[in-house]
């Protein structure tokens, strides 16, 4: 029987990680994969990211139930309860119907078995191969056996097979037997060869005598396929082209059908090549050319044999899918798509990727984060240039990346940090744009402030790169200027900022998961729903859809997991499912700490570093310790099994494990918990191994000393975890609080009313609240997308679908007057025309929309022939304006935005402008229209419609800030004067409209903020928690943000907040009871002054005074166990459970060896090198010696 | 199409004076050869509209130092409805087509070949500036059309007969004498001469059929 | 005459500088033996009393490390712990206790070669400095 | 700017005159209750100390002396007792500046609320420590004996025969309170004709509008303005000659263990302290609790063990809590019964923090503490300039 799931997410990247988060979260149960062999996808190697150019990635980890999921940096690794990850795993297939699908999975071997390794590098020292390592995009090299990412925990060795030159060098150096090339199978491993050749057989027999693979012939394909009936054990058919009866085709297809599984392979003489390919896209797995020799053909099967029998098919039952395989860079040294040879990629080594210099900048880059010239001269002069590989018909792509803008500033800003400070002051830093795209959130001022601290932005496109013939490691750029002049300027680096590309394998990907791909190769989704795919049940999460940046990423993938989770919901509704099993722990709050003690034996690292029963005597001595256990193997069941016996037997009230690579444990713990009836907080695992892995492999260790040294700091170690262990609070969490399952939403326009469907459709009840007379807000003015659709329907039948929804109950004329209570327990009042409604909720959904600005400028609201851009797309539609009647048009971009006025782009105005400008183009195709621009923000695929405005004849003319064009009025018809920079010269153009883009505005908002508790930003939209990865979450838990209300967007952008929002909202609604985690804060009133110190410490706001029972009380689910109230109480008063006052003195006191043990007891004098001074520096001045507190 | 866009300052602005276009006033005699110019510029305006004026095309355009408008200004100027500045400009005229900018262009645009039309359109309209202008280009293609190859001596010598400029060869002269000296420029003839005639008669018959 | 080791106590958070040491550590880049690490969720919660058990306990100096600033995972712990090192170091720093003794550094989770260069010029500082006057005390 | 007024006085006693104004706020129920120092036993002698005392009947201000060179307590924290909370009716604390400083420190702590209270300082000479107060006023009567402190203070000369004034108070240079809403100027002042009062809040200054005292002549203001500047450069050169003793005396954490080596744990000290505001200080919670084999183990690490434990520990915690909010009242020092100049060591440290973080303790209500607050950029030397 499969296993089986409710989700399947492929792609682990951030998107992935959100999707599978956000399902996992409501009790869900996800499996998780990725091709590569590590998650964290591209951010794997991005330390910083815009816009606070820092990572904070572990932002994303759950907050209610924290304990459920891995408390660390996702760098390490990540795991859930719930989610089950497969690295290095590819999707094949994917039959069924949603909610029964059925997906085959294949898992590649890494060889080396990761309940094996330990990490010690012993076999990548062996390894005699070396290939650029893509972590480091090629800068570095790396061995065939080696670490993909360099933080993982735990971080095990994988061998590349592709590039393994099979000296079995790796296998013989491991010190645990990890890798295993299943040598001794080879003589199982039945290969048919059905070739016309006679001597096949005996020809491949031959040059496999080392290898001993059975090898069987078939002369004629019947031959073959009565073969493959009658034995079974065959394992690889191969299948000469030349073969016939039946032919290679007709062979290949009987024999999927008598064996589904079978590899198969082809082989062919050279001219025949096209044949062999054939057969690969009918199924078969690889193709070999001949003529063969033993050279080449050995190793190429040998490789593929231990693929063969190593990886893994596995088929998973899965309700519904989830892709987020993100995207990749573009190659600029690709050979057939590459720009790199006009631009100097790959022959100039000054000449990078944005990539390739992100890894420069890294700490685990190839410098160690240290920027200098290749040459090793400092870094002084960096050139970045904008759109490579994007917005390039040439290079088939007529697409915005989205991203690389911000990328390019984020990196000119780190290569200004990187070189602060040095002699020579900070690198000079300078863009060469087309259109600068800032038109996220805080994207306007992150470019202001990177313009302020000296980043030059031009706006031209390199052109030719050569060596400087004065210093030939630095390039001679050449550009043309605005006025036309060529330039020459010398860099010392130049960053192409590379574009997004399909992720390699998507055609692959999306052929086996059945859907279809736009015409850039990225996944075609729906313009109103861009997390739906071509086929139902299968969603597009992250940057899968389009290129997209974290935070849209990190929305997407939560509309993707929403629609997700509806559609599980049809099959098992989580408000039916039953509880879940609660462990039951005993009491042990009144007894005595009783520490059982558990050193895992199961490598030789740690006996042979140093005296491991001896190490166990002395622990044996630390107050509270039981007993001190050897385990055989403390990574696998059976370790596992002998602690619980212990435990048992014992009945100790916590647990120690000394073993490797502690956080592995974390899900092990709590089995042994539930096992043997003991909280997991009182279990630790403590890691004893990498300590002595460095002494073991630079020192001997048989030098007495060293095996001393080593010894005492794993002691040191493992005690101090005891001390924390010791002082663990054993009394009970605070009481989980039940849920009020039902959710309040603010505001019914598109987000609210999307957020309502979406929470409503889980099965709980909504009560949606508008301001206005009727539903709809401000998408319901639009008229028409950029892409054709008409929005009116679309509103139309959601209103509809809304005000059916039993589910939902609408109150229109109504505003929010009070709300009080917390994350699963709200209590509000919503004022109404006939009076007042009490409404009880357990979260609360913000979606109070925005509306297109009004400033009364530019003859706006005076002439007629002025207008925004919503108005004239209204007219438009209601034939209100004929474009044929016109003479010429203007139009307007970032009218008061970008600016003092609103230091912020609207992201939906330049879509805007070029949805009536292609509309009146189509109406009246000789209409000369006019638009004054800033920069175009045709971000992603709207870029298209830029490209067909510029094609349909609409002259775009760039001005600066400074130097805005004016408007005078002519018989009331606008006259516009600016000034054009590539003619150099001003222009007046006369119009019979001008529309003006007038950007996004949010609702008042500052009253709700207040009512509920939370915060806006200087521009008055919400404030999200954080920008990049908590995009729909408030600081403040159980409230939720959506829409125009937290950013511009949009009618896709805003569907897939709402519904990232909602599926946020349903996770708190999909818990009877919410449980903190066991890290929480706590009050010891006894001893509080009430000075409120730690309410103003506090990040979260999860404290606060109860002013009815006069004390300090803390909201257990707002609190995230950071611990600033605890370090703000002068007297212990506020304590982190976990890290209590007491934990941390006598782990201070284990790591000074300050406590008794057995050994430093008799003999103090030679207890620790620091208690025998040097008389000399011992004594300098007698004061300072001596006993001075001697009360003698 | 007619050009709603004008110089605000011709007096400050360094681009050729512009002609006041009148919005909505249509030429009254529908001239065939004006219409058929006006086609041919339309065809170019069709065939760069997609410009974005990066400056690519000029950038790596190896002729643009002797331009009087860079390509992407001549683009501009074509798009913003000055056809005449364009038709004056000799920038077109100095296109070699190495197709530099065309490989190089992000939009995709067709541009040797908006050049190659400039150069047709010129004929069309003729007129002083396409006789200057025009002159070396339509004497170059003749050279080759009757030696079947440039012979550099007669190529300037029948050059300098088109310019009607009797100063002209003057200041050819240095060049001319130490290209002589290198054994560049000869008096013989060419053993190609008269090779590329059906080639010629070929294209011409091609390019009369409808 | 061997070496003097310096004992350092290393207040580090959970997020970002425990993930540089993890890498340092299994990098192999720190030399000296004589750092313990006290994981912390997050350097706001190092209370000066921590610091102060440390160096009296005989520590010789005393290393809190966290996230940059703007990168906490609870958001501002890092502000906070710099205002209280500021005040330690004002409080220590006249009692003769070098400045170098208590250091504050961000240390991001990649940044393991950043955490082992931290650590060893701490140690080499503090083998300039010698011990600290608490290993030669008897004060708790 | 702040009016200041003439509190006329008669029969050349300005602690009369200061009583019958007292009375006043009670009797015009301006307040309903006066908070100041009062002899307990009439005749004074060496049994009488002057306790703050709650007096809400008019006629039993009779032996009320705010201005007696007395200090056995830091009264903030009364007020604090009687402000925290619901308050009933407005009170009238007659206090020293360190003890409106230390007040203004509790209100940013919560500990008490300025809604309810009018705080009345006054030009504090400084006061004798408790072991020399019975040795001063000897068999005089109470009011005589601040007569004579007065008039020998206003002349500098403040030590006698077996009393000499408190070294905090001859280190204070915050000697008038600033932060009251009433001031009493003393200095420079004739007090045999007048007190001066000065508003420094617009609470004070309608209290003086009711009271309907005479404005002041502008050259008497003058006068005491001069000799406050006086007294507090004379008190700056002390402080800093005390500065530099004490931090000689402690460069070094081994000095600093001989300068507190004759501690006892009795924690007086924080008891006395204005502004150690814990219900329980940490140091007596079960935080240190010690098992028998820690202090065996510790005792093991070095051969030798101080008991009790924890001294310096102590006080550096106590220096790393309250150094920010020492306000200098010396009641730490008044406290020790070992004779530990621990005021001295607060002072000294407690001026190093204070300016380290641009604070002073009991200056403004509006200045947060200095750990309560951050700003993104600040404090980079701390991290060697990076961020």
């Amino acid at each position: 029987m499969n296993k089986s799931y409710d989700a399947l997410v492929v792609g682990a990247g951030i998107g992935g990680i959100r999707a599978a988060l956000d399902l996992a979260e409501t009790g869900r149960k996800v499996v998780l994969t990725d091709t590569r062999p590590h998650i964290g996808g591209l951010l794997a190697q991005l330390d910083y990211q815009f816009p606070n150019d820092h990572c904070g990635m572990c932002k994303m980890l759950p907050l209610t139930e924290r304990d459920s999921s891995s408390q660390f940096c996702m760098r390490k690794g990540l795991f859930h309860k719930n989610i089950d990850i497969l690295l290095h795993t590819d999707l094949l297939e994917l039959s069924g119907e949603p909610g029964t699908f059925k997906a085959v999975l294949s898992r590649q071997s890494s060889f080396v078995d990761p309940e094996k390794c330990i990490g010690c590098g012993l076999c990548a020292e062996a390894c005699p191969v070396s290939v650029p390592h893509e972590f480091n995009a090629g800068l570095t090299q790396r061995t065939a056996v080696h670490l993909p990412v360099p933080h993982a925990i735990p971080n095990h060795y994988v061998v590349d097979l592709d590039s393994c030159e099979r000296c079995w060098q790796c296998h013989d150096a491991c010190p645990t037997r990890a890798i295993d090339f299943r040598f001794s199978e080879r003589k199982d491993f039945r290969i048919l060869v059905a070739s016309p050749r006679p001597d096949a057989a005996e020809r491949l027999a031959g040059w496999f005598k080392h290898q001993n693979f059975p090898f069987l012939h078939a002369k004629t394909g019947q031959e073959a396929l009565d073969t493959l009936a009658k034995d079974e054990t065959i394992r690889l058919l191969v299948i000469d082209v030349r073969i016939d009866d039946p032919d290679a085709e007709r062979l290949l297809e009987r024999a999927q059908e008598i064996r589904p599984t079978l590899p198969v392979v082809a082989s062919c003489p050279p001219e025949r090549e096209h044949e062999a390919r054939a057969l690969v896209d009918l199924g078969a797995r690889d193709y070999v050319v001949g003529p063969l020799n033993p050279a080449t053909l050995v190793p190429w099967l040998d490789k593929l044999y231990m693929r063969l029998v190593s990886e893994e098919r596995i088929e998973v039952d899965v309700a519904a899918v989830v892709l987020a395989a993100g995207f990749d860079c573009y190659d600029p040294g690709d050979p057939l798509h590459g720009a790199g040879q006009t631009l100097g990629y790959g022959r100039l080594p000054g000449v990078v990727t944005s990539l390739e210099f992100e890894r420069m900048c890294s700490s685990t880059g190839p410098s160690g984060g240290r920027l200098a010239r290749h040459d090793g001269q400092e870094l002084k002069r960096i050139a970045w240039l904008q759109c490579v590989g994007s917005r390039d018909l040439q290079k088939k792509a007529d697409y915005c990346s989205s991203v690389c803008c911000m990328i390019s500033l984020k990196e000119a800003n780190l290569a200004r940090k990187r070189t602060f400070g040095r002699k020579g002051g900070p690198a000079e830093c300078t863009v060469f744009y087309m259109d600068m795209r800032v038109f996220g959130k805080e994207y306007q001022s992150y470019r202001d402030t990177a313009e302020s601290n000296g980043v030059r932005f031009v706006p031209a496109r390199l052109h030719t790169v050569l060596p400087d013939p004065d210093d030939p490691a630095a390039l001679r750029v050449q550009y043309v200027d605005d006025a036309g002049r060529i330039t020459t300027e010398t860099f010392d680096m130049l960053v192409l900022a590379v574009g997004a590309r399909p992720p390699k394998a998507m055609q692959r990907l999306a052929r086996a998961a059945g859907i279809e791909t736009n015409e850039w190769g990225f996944c075609a989704t729906d313009y109103f729903e861009p997390a739906r795919t071509s086929r139902v049940g299968v969603f597009a999460g992250g940057a899968f859809g389009q290129p997209r940046d974290i935070a849209e990423s990190v929305i997407q993938s939560g509309a993707a997991a929403c629609n997700a989770s509806r559609l599980v919901n049809l099959f098992a509704p989580i408000k039916d499912r039953g509880p879940e099993p609660e462990p039951r722990y005993r009491d042990v709050s009144r007894e005595q700490p009783r520490i059982l003690a558990a050193l895992c034996s199961s490598c030789p690292t740690l006996d042979r570093a140093l005296d491991v029963d001896d190490l166990a005597r002395r622990l044996e001595g630390v107050e509270s310790v039981v007993r001190v256990m050897r385990v055989d193997n403390a990574c696998t069941g059976e370790g596992w099994k002998a602690v619980a016996e212990a435990a048992a037997e014992l009945e100790p009230n916590r647990i120690l494990i000394g073993a490797c690579m502690p956080y592995a444990y974390v899900p092990r713990l709590r089995e042994l918990g539930a096992a043997i009836g003991l909280n997991p907080a009182l279990m630790d695992v403590v890691d004893v191994h990498s300590l002595v892995m460095g002494a073991m492999s630079t020192k001997h260790p048989t030098d007495a000393a060293v095996r001393e040294r080593a010894e005492e700091d794993v002691f040191t170690r493992v005690h101090m975890s005891l001390m924390r262990l010791m002082g663990a609070d054993p009394s009970p969490l605070p009481e989980p609080q039940e849920v009020t399952r039902a959710a309040l939403v603010v505001g019914g326009g598109l987000a609210g009313m999307t957020a309502a469907m979406a929470i409503a459709d889980h099965g709980y009840p909504v009560t949606l609240v508008e301001e206005a007379e009727h539903l709809g807000g401000t998408a319901m003015k639009l008229r028409r997308t950029l892409s054709g659709q008409d929005p009116v329907r679309f509103m139309e039948d959601l209103v509809g679908q809304v005000t059916r929804h039993p589910n939902i109950t609408v109150h229109t004329d109504a505003r929010v007057a009070l709300s009080m209570g917390r994350a699963g327990r709200f209590f509000s009042v919503v004022s109404l025309d006939e009076g007042s409604a009490p409404v009880e909720h357990g979260v609360t959904v913000l979606a109070t929309g925005g509306h297109e600005s009004r400033i009364y400028d530019y003859g706006f609201r005076v002439h007629k022939s002025v207008l925004t851009q919503l108005e004239l797309e209204q007219r438009l539609a209601s034939g209100e304006i004929d474009a044929s009647a016109l003479s010429g048009v203007a139009m307007m971009q970032c009218w008061r935005s970008r600016d003092e006025h609103r230091n912020y782009c609207s992201r939906v105005c330049c879509a805007g402008m070029l949805k009536n400008l292609l509309l009146l183009k189509e109406r009246a195709p000789d209409l000369p229209v006019y638009v004054f621009y800033r920069d175009i923000m045709s971000y992603g695929f709207s870029e298209q419609y830029y490209t067909k405005a510029r094609e349909a004849g609409a002259i775009f003319v760039r001005y600066s800030p400074e130097n805005r064009p004016q408007v005078e009025f002519e018989d009331g018809r606008p006259v516009i004067t600016a000034y054009d920079p590539v003619l150099a010269a001003p222009i007046r153009v006369h119009a019979d409209l001008l529309a003006l883009s007038t950007g996004i505005e949010p609702n008042e908002n500052w009253e709700l903020a207040e009512i509920f508790g939370v915060h806006l930003d200087a521009n008055g939209f919400f404030q999200e928690a954080d920008y990049k990865w908590r995009p729909v979450d408030f600081l403040k838990q159980g409230v939720f943000v959506c829409g125009l209300a937290r950013a511009p967007g949009s009618m896709g952008e805003t569907v897939a907040s709402a519904k990232a929002a909602a599926q946020r909202a349903v996770r708190v609604l999909s818990e009877k009871r919410l449980v903190c985690g066991s890290v929480v804060a706590e009050v010891r009133d006894s001893l509080c002054s009430r000075c409120g110190r730690c309410i103003d410490v506090c990040p979260y706001g999860a404290r606060s005074l109860d002013l009815d029972r006069d004390r300090i009380v803390v909201d257990e689910l707002l609190c995230q166990g950071c611990g600033s109230c605890a370090a703000a109480c002068p007297n212990g008063a506020s304590v982190l459970r976990g890290f209590t006052d007491v934990q941390v003195m006598s782990v201070i006191d284990a790591a000074l060896g300050n406590l008794p043990t057995p050994r430093t007891a008799p003999a103090p004098a030679a207890a620790t090198p620091e208690s025998d001074p040097e008389p000399a520096t011992a004594a300098p001045d007698a004061a300072d010696t001596g006993p001075t507190e001697d009360p003698a | 199409m007619a050009p709603a866009t004008e110089h605000a300052d011709a007096a400050t602005a360094k681009a050729p004076e512009a002609p006041r276009a009148p919005a909505a006033a249509p030429a009254p005699a529908p001239d065939p050869r004006a219409q058929a110019l006006e086609a041919a510029l339309d065809e170019v305006r069709h065939m760069v509209a997609g410009c974005m004026q990066c400056g690519t095309c000029s950038a790596s355009c190896p002729n643009q130092f002797a331009m009087d408008l860079t390509p992407r200004r001549m683009w501009r100027l074509l798009l913003h409805g000055y056809a005449d500045e364009v038709m004056d400009s000799k920038t077109f005229y100095l296109c070699s087509s190495c197709y530099g900018c065309t490989l190089r262009c992000p939009r995709g645009l067709p541009l040797t070949r908006a050049m190659a039309a400039l150069k047709r359109a010129s004929i069309l309209r003729g007129g002083p500036g396409q006789r200057r202008h025009g002159a070396f280009y339509a004497t170059f293609v003749d050279n080759v059309r009757r030696l079947g190859r440039v012979n550099e001596t007669d190529l300037m010598a029948h050059y300098f007969v088109a310019l009607r400029d009797p100063l002209a060869p003057f200041s050819f002269m240095p060049l001319g004498l130490r290209m002589l000296a290198k054994g560049k420029a000869g008096l013989h003839g060419s053993p190609q001469r008269g090779r590329l005639g059906p080639l010629f008669a070929k294209v011409r018959e091609m390019e009369e059929k409808p | 005459m061997e070496r003097f080791e310096p004992t350092i106590v290393a207040f580090v958070c959970n997020w970002c500088t425990y993930t540089a040491a993890d890498l340092a550590g299994t990098a192999r880049m720190i030399q000296s033996p004589n750092v313990r690490l006290v994981r912390m969720m997050c350097t706001g919660m190092v209370d000066p009393k921590y610091v102060l058990k440390a160096l009296l306990g005989g520590a010789d100096a005393v290393l809190i490390s966290g996230c940059h600033p703007g990168d906490c995972h609870y958001i501002n712990g890092n502000y906070k712990a710099r205002r209280r090192v500021k005040l330690l170091k004002e409080i220590l720093t006249g009692f003769g206790v070098d400045e170098r003794r208590v250091k504050l550094t961000w240390v991001g989770a990649s940044e393991g070669n950043e955490f082992a260069e931290t650590v060893n010029e701490l140690v080499e500082d503090i083998r300039e400095l010698g011990p600290g006057e608490t290993s030669r005390m008897m004060v708790i | 700017m702040a009016t200041t007024v003439s509190l006329e006085v008669r029969d050349a006693n300005p602690t009369k005159a200061l009583r019958e104004f007292l009375a006043r706020l009670l009797t015009e129920g301006l307040a309903g209750g006066v908070l100041a120092g009062k002899h307990l036993s009439a005749n004074g002698g060496p049994q009488g100390a002057v306790m703050p005392t709650l007096v809400t009947d008019p006629a039993l201000l009779e032996t009320t002396d705010p201005l007696a060179p007395s200090f056995p307590l830091n009264a903030a924290r009364l007020v604090s007792r009687l402000t925290r909370g619901e308050g009933e009716g407005s009170l009238a604390a007659v206090l020293r500046p360190c003890e409106v400083r230390a007040f203004t420190e509790l209100v940013k702590l919560n500990q008490g609320a300025m809604d309810n209270v009018i705080l009345i300082g006054f030009d504090c000479y400084g006061a004798y420590p408790n072991a020399d107060y019975p040795r001063f006023i000897a068999s005089r009567a109470p009011d005589e004996a601040t007569l004579a402190f007065l008039a020998a203070a206003s002349k500098g000369l403040t030590d006698g025969e077996g009393y000499t004034l408190a070294r905090a108070c001859k280190a204070c240079e915050h000697p008038a309170a600033g932060g009251a809403d009433l001031n009493i100027g003393l200095f420079g002042v004739d007090t045999g004709q007048r007190l001066l009062i000065t508003a420094n809040t617009p609470r004070g200054e309608g209290l003086l509008n009711r009271l309907a005292l005479s404005d002041t002549d502008p050259a008497h203001a003058q006068a005491r303005e001069s000799a406050l500047e006086e007294l507090i450069a004379a008190r700056s050169e002390y402080r800093d000659t005390m500065f530099a003793e004490t931090a000689t005396a402690t460069e070094s954490l081994g000095k600093l263990g001989a300068y507190l080596s004759n501690c006892i744990s009795c924690y007086n000290c924080r008891a006395a302290c204005p502004v150690c505001y814990c219900k329980e200080c940490v140091f007596l919670t079960d935080v240190f609790d010690h098992k028998p084999w820690q202090y065996m183990g510790w005792a093991r690490k070095n051969g030798q063990l101080r008991m009790p434990t924890d001294t310096l520990f102590f006080h550096l915690t106590r220096l790393s809590h309250m150094s920010l909010s020492c306000v200098g009242c010396g009641q730490c020092s008044n406290a020790c019964p070992n004779g530990v100049p621990v005021m001295e060591l607060f002072r000294l440290v407690g001026d190093r923090t204070q300016r380290a973080f641009g604070y002073e303790a009991g200056r403004n209500a509006e200045e947060a503490p200095p750990l309560t607050v951050f700003r993104e950029k600040e404090f980079a030397e701390v991290t060697g300039g990076t961020d």
